[in-house]
């Protein structure tokens, strides 16, 4: 791929293209089968009985399972009735009736005109299901025929997820790989990430200034990723913290984060050799209010003037408010985001900002433990296949839409069929 | 033609602060933070005094949400969903009472809901607005027949997808505890095959994205929004996809929404302030960078 | 024993979580999990409410610096939980919901906490014009291309805009700033947001893993406990 | 002028809040203690009605006699051993809740943030280069479409751990973090509109609502 690359990383690349290819190839065939399965099963039967009734009622109604559900939805389909028309319409609307095991009919929906599908959601497995349709008029209700009874059916897996399955397994199975080969002692070259090169810096400073040390992890709760990722990254800052011997403060805007945040800094504490320095003082709940929240952060840093300002975790609106005060007290300030919105202004008013994948990537980068590095490498892989997939598909979608070629249209047609999973 | 003189000699009283704090700066006495925010005071505060029209040109985003709207006939049925709290109202209802006005004088259908807690208090705040309109007080519209406020239900996202099976699900009961099945606008409202159009206004999450990945993805919903003008750029993606019919982004989008729809609202008269206070961020940015151009070429 | 349960819970919920996806009878795991979440942060507010309680009492009682708004704080408190739970002048009466407009639960929100939050999201006016005057300096090539992005997407976006550039003409259009502004916003802030996006994906599937395989584990102490 | 109570006080949490810009004062401090006293339990009032009682025990215990649901026992009892943090003794057991939400977030949010993040936005990006409206070149759509795919695959570039960004690679990802600062300002540009509504509405509330002095 490029001049520097060495020999470990063209042997990976290759395996990598092998690898590609084999999949490719498995899910093409895989689709184009699905695909045939799925055009013969397509009703295309049109037949409109000729009624002299006076309304006529719908036709062709059928009933399936509806796929790689937990047997609780049947889809209805029919051919709405001749005298369904857009203007001066006879039929005012349609009636779905549902016999359960053979017993009474009942109306379980009202559908206006120009309706020719339905989906019944209250089915359960082990019972026979039969419908009919009525055409509704002003006095008159004309039902069609039934349908042949149908059991939903369970399925045990979502088919239509199994691209997803495929590349979630290539891409787990290449972290885990990479994990592997780091742990056995092999040499990972991760670059620099500067943001991260300078926490020390900046525990050192606040140790010099002997002023604290603030930490924000985000907003939200312990449900969220990001919340998580701060959390983790703050295990890796305390003990930074715990052997300068600096104070920090964590105030949180969640109590399971607040309970988080003490049982990690803790142990942060315990690895760096000085459990007796660590207090529950370091970190405390202040309000799940988001501006309340903020109220109270800005008030801490006005009064206790922190040093060094970290905000990792997920961020809203509060983040110029927390960078700009944290600036105006001349603290240090690290911030990390997942949240495009938010990162501009950590980026303007912060001196360092990790920028959505390293903040996720900061806490493997931080541990410098080789299996940790290991799965950034394995996320590289995940980046390499989007990069050859788009590559790929604006190829073969420039190839199809501009010139017209048939082959490129199934290549493009079988890439979103992989990458499109609703 | 007042309000011209009245705006210009604002302008230049601005305009003259400006200058000042531009020398100061160069003179490399960075000004102090607190007269920077004394000066975005006067820049907010002052226009809102001021009576004029600004030239605002409709955009194609908004635009769009027009034509979604304006391609619905009378009786159709419109399920506003208002994802927002009052600190984000200030963009988003002048949106929801100038199409809420809208809406009534063409006699469609209004279904108000809200996934944030505070959405429907909003939707009830811009009803008692739009309904005191002339023209729609003199229709006579009736709760329950010709409006409905389903109330607030949590559960964000799910909420969408049970709404997907059945409304009366996660709507038992409406705002004014009035069973579902009592309510004549809803008889015959089952899920989303009966509504003819999903707007959302709305601030964060859950919002229009949400409505996006559970309502247009599986349920084939047409959808319009307007959303706040931090929200508006992460729904652009989804707007050029095509999965929602138009987007209405900020204040300006509200401005240009009430210019569109021929209803004069408050975005109308805030967006004056708000230009004011644009120039005055771009005035701060040019000062700053050229004062420390300047200093730095004497270095 | 104390060490090894946590990850044994984390490893198996996780793994059980992913399958669930792929298995229509499980699928609707995930939601039960946010309802076990909204459960257990309900008895996690026992610590944090409970925490915040107990330290303006110490305040208070040791009459510490600031002892006064301890004080305040702990009135404000008991002041919502007592209309709150107690239901104190509610409207409905005791069966109706605190949340209803004109109770007092309802209307100390309406009135208090309301302005409060609003006024502090507007203090972010003040500071993104400090922002601008102070940070945002065109100090190197990225910098300055963030800055013109910003400006264009100002002007564009405002009134103002339209007056500069209306003059050129039609066949030239895309040149006319708001035509810029949204030029940027559809094409590279699109393609930058996906690039983040994608990154942001893979970075979460990567991390998630490393939890979920107990590599990652700062959050539960790989400590000698 | 307002005649109303409740305008009045928050009229004056609004100026007290303000002050702030000025210095930190008495008058702030009050604001903000009110603000955390009263959101704490403005939460602590909506958790109990909303997860407590409605989520918990009317799932438990349906008002209308129907079968609860048994599970919600299981979220019941990691909430209760949350609480065993109270004891220093015990106080181990709280990692069991905490560490069946971190593993239940990172299952749940792994396929989640895949296929909403990664998978459909590689999906979104396979787009033609070449835009045709008909039958000619619409120069402008292919230009834009071209920097799509040039911003997409560069961004990507950049994100790129294991490798140090020199030569050809290194040129590619500094185009990518020059996409990536255009993302950032049209973010900024966009976000200043709305903060300054905001601020504009308060500024509606104090000078109309309160003083009336706009109409």
């Amino acid at each position: 791929m490029v001049s520097t690359a060495n020999q470990g990383d063209r042997r990976c690349a290759t395996n990598l293209i092998r690898l590609l290819l084999v999949t490719f190839a498995v899910l093409l065939t895989f689709l184009h089968n699905r695909a045939l399965a799925d055009n013969s099963a397509v009703d295309t039967s049109s037949v409109v009985s000729a009624s002299i009734t006076p309304l006529a009622p719908p036709t062709s109604l059928v009933v399936s399972d509806h796929v790689y559900d937990n047997a609780e939805r049947l889809d209805l389909v029919w051919v709405p009735s001749i005298d369904d028309k857009l203007i001066a319409s006879k039929l005012i609307e349609y009636r779905v009736y549902r016999i359960t095991d053979s017993g009474d009919g009942q109306r379980i929906a009202v559908l206006p005109a120009g309706a020719n599908s339905f989906s019944d959601e209250n089915v359960e497995s082990g019972h026979q299901y039969s419908y009919y349709i009525t055409s509704v008029g002003a006095d008159s209700e004309f039902p069609s025929i039934s349908s042949e009874p149908i059991e939903p059916e369970r399925e045990w897996l979502n088919y239509h997820l199994i691209s997803l399955l495929l590349i979630c397994m290539i891409i787990g199975v290449a972290i885990t790989y990479f994990i592997e080969t780091a742990r056995r002692g092999k040499k990972l070259f991760i670059r620099r990430i500067a943001g991260l090169e300078a926490i020390d810096d900046a525990v050192g400073r606040a140790t010099e200034m002997g002023r604290p040390i603030l930490f924000i992890p985000g907003i939200q709760d312990m449900d969220d990723v990001g919340t998580v990722a701060g959390v983790t990254i703050l295990g890796r800052v305390c003990r930074v913290v715990a052997e300068f011997d600096t104070k920090i403060s964590v105030p949180t805007s969640r109590s399971l984060v607040m309970t988080a945040a003490r049982e990690t800094i803790k142990t942060a504490y315990q690895t760096a050799g000085r459990p007796d320095k660590y207090s529950d003082d370091m970190s405390n709940y202040i309000t799940d209010e988001q501006f309340g929240y903020v109220a109270a952060v800005n008030g801490i840093m006005v009064r206790e003037k922190p040093a060094t300002c970290f905000y990792m975790g997920t961020f809203y609106a509060e983040s110029l408010l927390l960078a700009e005060t944290g600036n105006s007290v001349g603290a240090i300030q690290i911030a990390g985001t997942s949240n495009p919105m938010q990162i501009p202004f950590f980026v303007v008013a912060c001196d360092f900002t990790l920028i959505g994948e390293e903040l996720f990537a900061a806490s493997a980068y931080l541990s410098s433990e080789p299996k940790q590095l290991g799965s950034l490498k394995g996320q590289d892989l995940g980046k390499a296949i989007a990069l050859t997939a788009i590559t790929i598909g604006v190829i073969a979608a420039t190839g199809s839409s501009a010139w017209h070629i048939g082959w490129m249209q199934d290549i493009l047609n079988a890439l979103e069929s992989i990458f499109l999973t609703r | 033609m007042m309000g011209h003189y009245i705006a210009l000699s604002l302008l230049a009283v601005l305009g003259l602060g400006m200058i000042f704090i531009f020398y100061l700066t160069v003179k490399g006495r960075t000004i102090e933070r607190r007269f920077v925010f004394l000066y975005i005071v006067f820049t907010v505060s002052l226009p809102l005094f001021v009576k004029m029209k600004p030239p605002i040109q409709v955009s194609p985003e908004v635009q769009q949400v027009v034509e979604t709207i304006t391609s619905l006939s009378p009786g159709a049925k419109v399920l506003i969903s208002c994802d927002f709290d009052p600190p984000s109202a200030p963009e988003l209802q002048p949106m929801l009472v100038a199409f809420t006005k809208y809406a009534l004088k063409h006699d469609l259908k209004l279904i108000f809901m809200g996934l944030w807690p505070l959405g429907p208090s909003q939707a009830n705040r811009g009803l008692r607005l739009a309904l005191a309109d002339t023209i729609i007080a003199a229709k006579n519209l009736t709760y329950g027949v010709d409006y409905v406020n389903l109330g607030f239900q949590s559960g964000n996202e799910f909420v969408i997808q049970a709404m997907g099976g059945s409304f009366k699900s996660m709507f038992p009961q409406d705002d004014r505890r009035i069973p579902y099945d009592s309510i004549p606008l809803l008889n015959g409202v089952v899920n989303y095959r009966q509504i003819d159009l999903v707007m959302n206004f709305s601030a964060g999450k859950p919002g229009t994205i949400e409505w996006i990945q559970n309502a247009v993805d599986r349920y084939q919903v047409k959808l319009s929004a307007g959303n706040t003008a931090v929200q508006a750029p992460q729904v652009y993606p989804y707007l050029r996809a095509g999965q929602v019919r138009g987007l209405m982004g900020g204040m300006s989008g509200a401005a240009e929404f009430e210019l569109a729809l021929n209803e004069k609202g408050k975005a109308s008269s805030f967006i004056l302030s708000q230009m004011f206070s644009h120039l005055a961020v771009m005035l701060f940015v040019i000062v700053g960078n050229v004062a420390w151009l300047m200093t730095r070429k004497k270095k | 024993m104390k060490r090894e349960i946590p990850l044994i819970i984390t490893f198996s919920v996780g793994v059980l979580l992913i399958l669930s996806v792929f298995i229509p009878p499980t699928e609707h795991w995930g939601e039960t999990f946010s309802l076990f979440f909204d459960i257990i942060a309900v008895f996690a507010f026992f610590l944090g409410g409970g925490n915040l309680v107990r330290t303006h009492i110490s305040k208070l009682s040791g009459k510490k610096a600031g002892w006064v708004y301890s004080a305040v704080t702990l009135a404000a408190f008991f002041f919502m939980l007592a209309a709150g739970l107690f239901k104190i002048a509610n409207i409905g009466g005791i069966g109706a919901p605190v949340t209803e407009n004109g109770s007092l639960f309802q209307e100390s929100f309406n009135y208090v906490m309301n302005p409060l939050g609003a006024t502090m999201y507007a203090l972010l006016a003040f500071f993104i014009a400090s922002a601008s005057y102070r940070a945002f300096r065109a100090k190197n090539r990225e910098a300055t291309i963030l800055l013109v992005a910003a400006f264009i997407i100002l002007l564009g976006r405002t009134p103002l805009g339209v007056a500069v550039t209306s003059w050129i003409p039609d066949s030239w259009d895309i040149f006319q700033i708001p035509n810029m502004a949204i030029w940027i916003m559809n094409s590279p802030n699109l393609a930058g947001q996906r690039a983040i996006l994608i990154g942001i994906g893979l970075g979460v599937a990567s991390m998630s893993l490393r939890v979920i395989l107990g590599i990652e584990r700062t959050y539960l102490g790989e400590d000698k406990g | 002028m307002s005649t109303e109570f409740g305008v009045w006080v928050a009229a004056l949490m609004t100026i007290g809040l303000f002050s702030f810009l000025y210095k930190d004062n008495p008058f702030f401090k009050v604001c903000e203690a009110v603000f955390i006293g009263s959101s704490t339990g403005y939460w602590a009032v909506v958790y109990f009605f909303d997860n407590l009682q409605k989520k918990l025990w009317e799932g438990i215990f349906p008002p209308d006699g129907a079968v609860g649901d048994a599970w919600l026992w299981g979220g019941a009892i990691l909430g209760i051993l949350m609480l065993c943090r109270l004891s220093n003794k015990i106080g181990w057991i709280a990692r069991w809740p905490v560490s069946f939400i971190v593993g239940a977030t990172a299952g749940l949010y792994m396929i989640n943030y895949f296929v909403s993040s990664a998978m459909m936005q590689v999906a979104s990006t396979m787009q033609s280069l070449v835009v045709t409206n008909g039958g000619g070149i619409d120069w402008q759509a292919t230009i834009g479409s071209v920097v799509v795919a040039v911003a997409v695959v560069s961004g990507l570039i950049y994100f790129f751990f294991s490798k140090e960004h020199t030569g050809a690679f290194g040129g590619v990802a500094k185009v990518g973090i020059w996409f990536l600062m255009i993302t950032f300002g049209a973010s900024f540009g966009y976000t200043v509109m709305s903060r300054m509504s905001l601020l504009i509405g308060r500024m509606d509330y104090l000078f109309g609502d309160w003083l009336g002095m706009i109409r």
